[in-house]
């Protein structure tokens, strides 16, 4: 077994892993649960791609990986934003500051 | 080579699930995070197919700004309290049987594609040298189907004139309502701090890896606007009123700069969109760096939303 | 099956399934979700085109890729569009589905605007 | 010396896929929000940790590497960030309920 074919069997692991993970987390019950979806989506993301990348020996898939990690990030914040807010009666009047 | 063929199967089968949890999930928070995750598992599914300038985009657009979009909307609707008619039963088979046909058309289509497949590939390669670029994407974007970008950006703009067109007559001028943190903790100050100068570089080396490997203004542009929300819903920045002339300068420098080079080709090279061979690289440079900027603007305006409020209010 | 099939046949439920959400979900916010699906599955589609097309040393044919670029580009602007449009029509209306304008109509399914 | 290379490459990314089973495991049997959020946090911190050096024993370029790295030190910080504000939110919807 070649390191390149260790590195792709090792991505298609973590993918199967984050598949299940991602189903646990989706079915709730809370919609915190929920977000850590996309941290999960976001780190485990993360790995496959940077596998991939030296493992097909194509340098771009970084910066995939990276565009990955930062636009989880942003997601995050803003669904916390309304998932803080979603037990509260009304939502529609806070909008104004 | 079937260790890839492993990994994709994975993908495959994961895509379809969380697309069939996208459209079946109750409530319309729980579709929306669904809609994220399927968003950013299309871009590595877009990277097994070999198409890493899609999978950025597809990373940015689809999973970035289309969610925030959607969910902006949906926090907005959990006030009300409205009906929603159910569906009978027997509708939803009929519905189901028919996307079901629909679904076996296309995969008849895909199992009898010609076993020589047509392409440009070649053509494009051949022409890449004359562009200046190292990236095909970039030249089929910028040079060989030039007009499609320029229209595609003057879309944008349209639709984000439609947005504010929604504003009510009182507030036209004044603040999109972009939903922003009642109170946000020092830790998200933190964050917001410290994130968007890293953003803002990545941003730059994004479109400016454009010219020779995967990348481009879009993905750059994106970057930054989801950057410069991410301050105004800390509140380290305010939401910018719409009329303000440095916002809607910012929104057209890029697409001015677009057709003032398109109709220079006119004069010095040929015809509409055609550039000068001996500066083409450095003229697609220009332009992409402007048209970054003004997507980034447009791409957050567009998640902002319409003009809800006066300033100084 | 290679992988370009595979994703094809992938592509072909997509819009199946967005196709199935856009007709069934009364509320107009999960059509946009269900039509994204629907468009993105052509998208896919689309790519495994571009992937077939693989020639002179490239992973994949460049013009469907620039292609779904810009067609990812104007899905989202649409998708603001309509966005908006719903924010409004809920503020004026107070309604998250698209009733009919005829009072009867409405009036069967219990809200009036 | 390629070996050497080649065999902490197979020992640290198997230990990332280790925490990355871990970090599932937890998702699947923990009870509440909180919890699952700390075995998501193995999956950040440890499973990409050591995924991310495994693969610096097989970057092609120097350039690479630091980009490797560059993109680990991103998604670390942010996750560390998200992750609290997460902890937060889920805290602000207890005292509400």
């Amino acid at each position: 077994m070649t390191i390149t074919n260790f590195l792709l069997a090792a991505a298609a692991f973590v993918l199967l892993m984050v598949a299940i993970g991602l189903a646990r987390i989706l079915y709730g019950p809370t919609d915190v649960d929920r977000i850590l979806s996309v941290q999960l989506i976001g780190s485990g993301g993360v790995a496959v791609l940077l596998l991939l990348s030296v493992g097909l020996k194509l340098p771009p898939i970084m910066d995939v990986a990276l565009m990955l990690g930062l636009l989880a990030t942003f997601v995050s914040v803003a669904f916390l934003r309304d998932a803080a807010d979603s037990s509260s009666v009304s939502t529609s009047t806070t909008e104004d500051r | 080579m079937t260790l890839v063929f492993a990994c994709e199967v994975v993908l495959a089968g994961l895509l379809v699930a969380i697309a069939t949890w996208t459209i079946v999930a109750r409530t319309a928070f729980a579709a929306i995070v669904v809609f994220m995750v399927y968003g950013l598992l299309l871009a590595i599914v877009w990277v097994a197919l070999s198409a890493v300038d899609v999978a950025l985009t597809e990373a940015a657009i689809g999973g970035g700004v289309t969610s925030i979009v959607l969910l902006g909307a949906a926090s907005r609707l959990r006030g009300s309290k409205a009906a929603v008619p159910s569906v009978s039963f027997p509708f939803k088979i009929t519905a189901g049987v028919l996307c079901a046909v629909v679904s076996a058309g296309l995969a008849a289509v895909v199992f009898s594609l010609p076993d020589v497949a047509p392409t440009l590939a070649p053509v494009a390669k051949e022409n890449l040298a004359e562009s200046g670029l190292g990236n095909p994407v970039a030249a089929v974007l910028f040079v060989f189907r030039a007009h499609d970008t320029l229209l595609e950006k003057v879309v944008l703009l349209l639709a984000l004139v439609g947005v504010w067109s929604l504003a009510s007559d009182s507030a036209w001028g004044g603040v999109p309502a972009l939903r922003v943190y009642a109170s946000p903790s020092r830790i998200l100050v933190f964050l917001d701090q410290i994130l968007p100068p890293i953003g803002i570089m990545i941003g730059i080396y994004m479109f400016w890896a454009g010219a020779s490997q995967p990348g481009g203004a879009f993905q750059g542009g994106t970057i930054l606007a989801a950057m410069w929300l991410l301050t105004m819903m800390a509140r380290l920045q305010d939401v910018p009123s719409i009329s303000a002339r440095w916002l809607r300068l910012l929104l057209v420098v890029g697409p001015m700069a677009f057709l003032a080079v398109g109709l220079a080709g006119f004069f010095f090279a040929d015809s509409f969109l055609a550039y000068p061979p001996s500066i083409s690289k450095p003229l697609i440079i220009v332009v992409e760096a402007t048209l970054t900027l003004s997507i980034g603007v447009t791409l957050a305006l567009l998640v902002a939303g319409p003009p809800e409020r006066l300033p100084q209010q | 099956m290679n992988s370009a099939a595979l994703f094809g046949y992938c592509g072909a439920v997509l819009v199946g399934l967005g196709l199935y959400g856009l007709i069934t979900r009364p509320e107009v916010l999960r059509k946009i979700l269900a039509f994204n699906v629907l468009g993105s599955g052509v998208f896919l589609l689309f790519g495994v085109f571009a992937r077939r097309g693989a020639a002179a040393g490239l992973g994949a044919d460049p013009v469907p890729q620039a292609l779904v670029i810009t067609g990812i580009v104007v899905a989202f602007s649409a998708t603001a569009l309509v966005v908006a449009l719903l924010v409004r029509l809920n503020k004026e209306t107070g309604q998250v589905i698209i009733t009919s304008d005829d009072p009867e109509e409405s009036g069967k399914q219990g809200v009036l605007p | 010396m390629r070996l050497a290379l080649d065999i902490i490459t197979v020992v640290l990314i198997s230990a990332g896929g280790f925490f990355f089973m871990a970090g599932t495991i937890g998702l699947l049997r923990f009870p509440d929000t909180l919890t699952r959020l700390h075995a998501l946090t193995k999956v950040d911190n440890l499973g990409l940790g050591l995924i991310v050096f495994g693969l610096l024993a097989q970057v092609e370029s120097r350039l690479d590497a630091l980009k490797v790295i560059a993109i680990w030190l991103l998604v670390q910080m942010s996750g560390a960030i998200v992750s609290q504000l997460i902890a937060q939110a889920t805290r602000r919807l207890g005292r509400q309920t």
